[in-house]
């Protein structure tokens, strides 16, 4: 079994027109860069995919990434926390023209449901979120004297992510706080697609350190030498 | 030629439907078995609810590591590639639907997919272990079982008499006798061993057999 | 920041009278039978803790660990999956003669009321269990066309786990399938107490590597040499 | 002497509340500037919602790893200890009660413990972070802030007319004038700038102040 692919456009061949994609990272910390703007080349060229729903802490930064999705008319809705971080020009103005749709979530919220999506959890309960605008509309409980709000699972279509080793079978390790919302997609979504630094043979990754097991990953391509989010806003990168 | 297939036997017939690179869970006891009967080219990787992805076979004996067990608490070894895992995460790949094939064994199974695999009644203690939850844990949920029991009554019924495992769960049964899908709450034969009328497989079956046009011969190896 | 102890007695001394005691491991990998044992030397001294309700996948095996404290007399309640692995013959004689109660969770789902515990999640839904025995008197729900089982939380005052090495601040590592339920009962419980092959200090293990991070560990005593549960089982070993 | 503590006060009179060995979580902005407080042979272990324990200050300006970043998307380093995870793992430390101290800013905090800190109403693209999940994430959920808006308007009021980020969840207030814990839905006075009296604090308080019989002067060294 060998889940490697040797493009960037055939790891993103899955995703179709009003798909919901999960893409990993927070701020820099584990964007897919190089997966996003494979998608975005086949979009350009083609026309497809568009009418996404992203999912991701953010809603896109400068003028790459999520940013540049957006900026291409991919993008119908984001689910996210915090569509407010550096530079978050390309959504506000989609936003603001009442061109691409906002799921608020509070961030423990977002994490939470995406682990029930990958975890066969329908629904959940938490004190997040209770009491405020964000829970309008939704189930309250009471358990054991205090009030929480019923949340449901987040799943996706396909799942973008960044890791640092990957081996061909798809177990997985990011790096630092690359890590954050990876796992959690990578088990979310029905296909979950993976940029790793360096692809290695099965039994390279210890197996107490795998961060991911291979059965939640579907495709795999090498970037050996990754751009770095954070380090493309600072330089004013745009894309294409 | 035997009247029917020995366990090896069906549990090779099992083997045979496991795709090539197929996560699976095997459940404790006889649908261990199974792992034996990978044909070649085609290798799963099999989960264990404690916590490994792509265990192996059992070490010789004195060589054991008693934290290297799989759910049936027997020693294994690892394969290149495998992973540990917490308990959570186990059953979240369990429960979230990430394995391909399940493989249990049971006491009863009933035409609308109900298995009956875990309590054979009020007496005794009660023990459940994971089954709960594998049957919930697959894109197919497959059962192999004897056709009938050691006294011979059908254990592929109507309705199950014993506490449930799960509900409309089962999806195929792989018997001494033949291969069943459950489809629309019905049991549809797809294969028999070939010396079998279709009679005497539906007098020894505790619900109706639906009967496709084109039914296939169940022949395994001698092993 | 140390929280290692120096005695296995001080170790489980926050353990009393009545409590809620997860105790990792499942089989023997992970048993962690030097604090289990120090426990009974207690109870054997004083006749405290007792009437403890112990949380564990199995009720003990042999005449060691978990099976030493129910022939002890320390337990009045397990929560498990499987009371009925190799010679349960402490807890099905104390359960057949009505002196032990038993709650009876499937594994997956007793899995995730610990991490539910740990994770401020009071209430979640699964589909385990609906439709049989188990659920009786449970609330049930539909999402999506399926129908799921509401299940709650499950807290304990102690947690008592092995892992393979800990540094001073709490990190833990544990040695392949020994993983198990502990990292989920060390954040399930209010105080948790470990026996750790080898105490390092902080900056030995890896971040990358860490298992369970230190805000979910209390104390620490190191067992240089552990004795595995299923090798004391099969030499016919009894506590006391 | 001043009128009113700097942030950088208010910030070092909270991190003296901090015991050693505790783990905090300091909200992003404003907040962050607790950890250069920390009192000799008190050492916090700091959480960071992306899946940090235990970081450390800034790296020099060019040594930046965008890869090791907090909250807030600075860059930081790591102390000996530290442990990566992944968000839910991450948030269920919040969640959980494992935290022992939350100190965020607000916009507006009430009696009744209520907080609003999200959102300064319906314009402009919402945005909510994590500050949700931390107002219940810590046995203690403390504020810091100026007692009052730049326009001179109460920020500690009876009832918060911003949306909220969590009811009932604040304990402790810093402020540039005073400490104040909330008890039993009240404002009650701890300790005050000793320049002050009750009479002008109470002013700039929008909701009744229970003054104890012994209240400490609030004194922060020149910083």
């Amino acid at each position: 079994m060998d889940k490697t692919v040797d493009s960037l456009a055939t790891a993103v061949a899955r995703v179709e027109d009003g798909m919901v994609v999960m893409i990993g990272g927070f701020g820099g910390a584990g964007a897919p860069i190089e997966l996003i703007h494979a998608l975005i080349d086949r979009f350009v060229a083609t026309g497809s995919p568009g009418k996404l729903t992203v999912v991701n802490n953010n809603a896109g930064n400068g003028r790459i990434g999520i940013a540049a999705m957006i900026d291409a008319g991919m993008v119908a809705k984001m689910v996210c926390s915090f569509p407010r971080s550096s530079d978050p020009r390309a959504f506000t103005e989609r936003y603001q023209a009442g061109e691409i749709a906002l799921e608020l979530v509070p961030q423990g919220t977002l994490a939470e449901r995406i682990r029930a999506g990958g975890a066969g959890i329908p629904a959940f309960y938490t004190p997040s979120s209770y009491g405020t605008d964000l829970a309008a509309g939704k189930p309250v409980a009471e358990f054991d004297g205090r009030m929480y709000v019923q949340e449901r699972w987040l799943k996706a279509d396909v799942a973008l992510i960044k890791a640092e080793l990957a081996d061909r079978q798809g177990n997985l390790t990011y790096r630092k706080a690359a890590r954050n919302f990876s796992p959690l997609m990578a088990a979310a979504a029905g296909f979950t697609v993976v940029q790793a630094t360096r692809v290695v043979e099965p039994g390279t990754i210890d197996a107490e350190q795998v961060i991911t097991p291979g059965l939640f990953v579907d495709a795999i391509v090498e970037v050996g030498n990754p751009q770095q989010e954070e380090a493309l806003i600072r330089a004013g990168v745009a894309y294409p | 030629m035997s009247t029917r297939l020995s366990n090896a036997q069906i549990a090779w017939r099992a083997a045979q439907d496991i795709e090539d690179g197929a996560y699976v869970n095997l459940g404790i006891g006889f649908p261990e078995m199974v792992a034996r009967f990978q044909p070649p080219g085609k290798q799963a990787i099999f989960h264990t609810e404690n916590g490994i992805l792509n265990f192996g076979e059992a070490p010789p004996e004195g060589a054991e590591d008693w934290d290297l067990i799989n759910a049936g608490k027997r020693a294994v070894t690892l394969k290149p590639g495998a992973a540990f895992f917490h308990h959570a995460d186990s059953f979240a790949m369990v429960r979230g639907g990430h394995l391909d094939v399940a493989i249990l064994g049971t006491y009863e199974v009933a035409e609308n997919g109900d298995l009956a695999n875990w309590s054979t009644g009020p007496k005794g203690v009660p023990a459940v272990g994971g089954a709960m939850d594998l049957v919930h844990g697959a894109k197919r949920v497959a059962v192999i079982t004897d056709h009938v029991t050691k006294d011979g009554r059908p254990k592929l019924v109507q309705r199950c008499s014993l506490p449930l495992t799960g509900v409309g769960c089962v999806t195929r049964v792989y018997t001494s006798l033949a291969v069943i899908d459950i489809e629309n709450q019905r049991f549809v034969l797809r294969e028999k061993l070939p010396q079998l009328s279709l009679d005497e497989l539906q007098a020894m079956t505790g619900a109706e057999l639906v009967v496709p046009d084109s039914i296939g011969e169940l022949i395994a190896p001698e092993i």
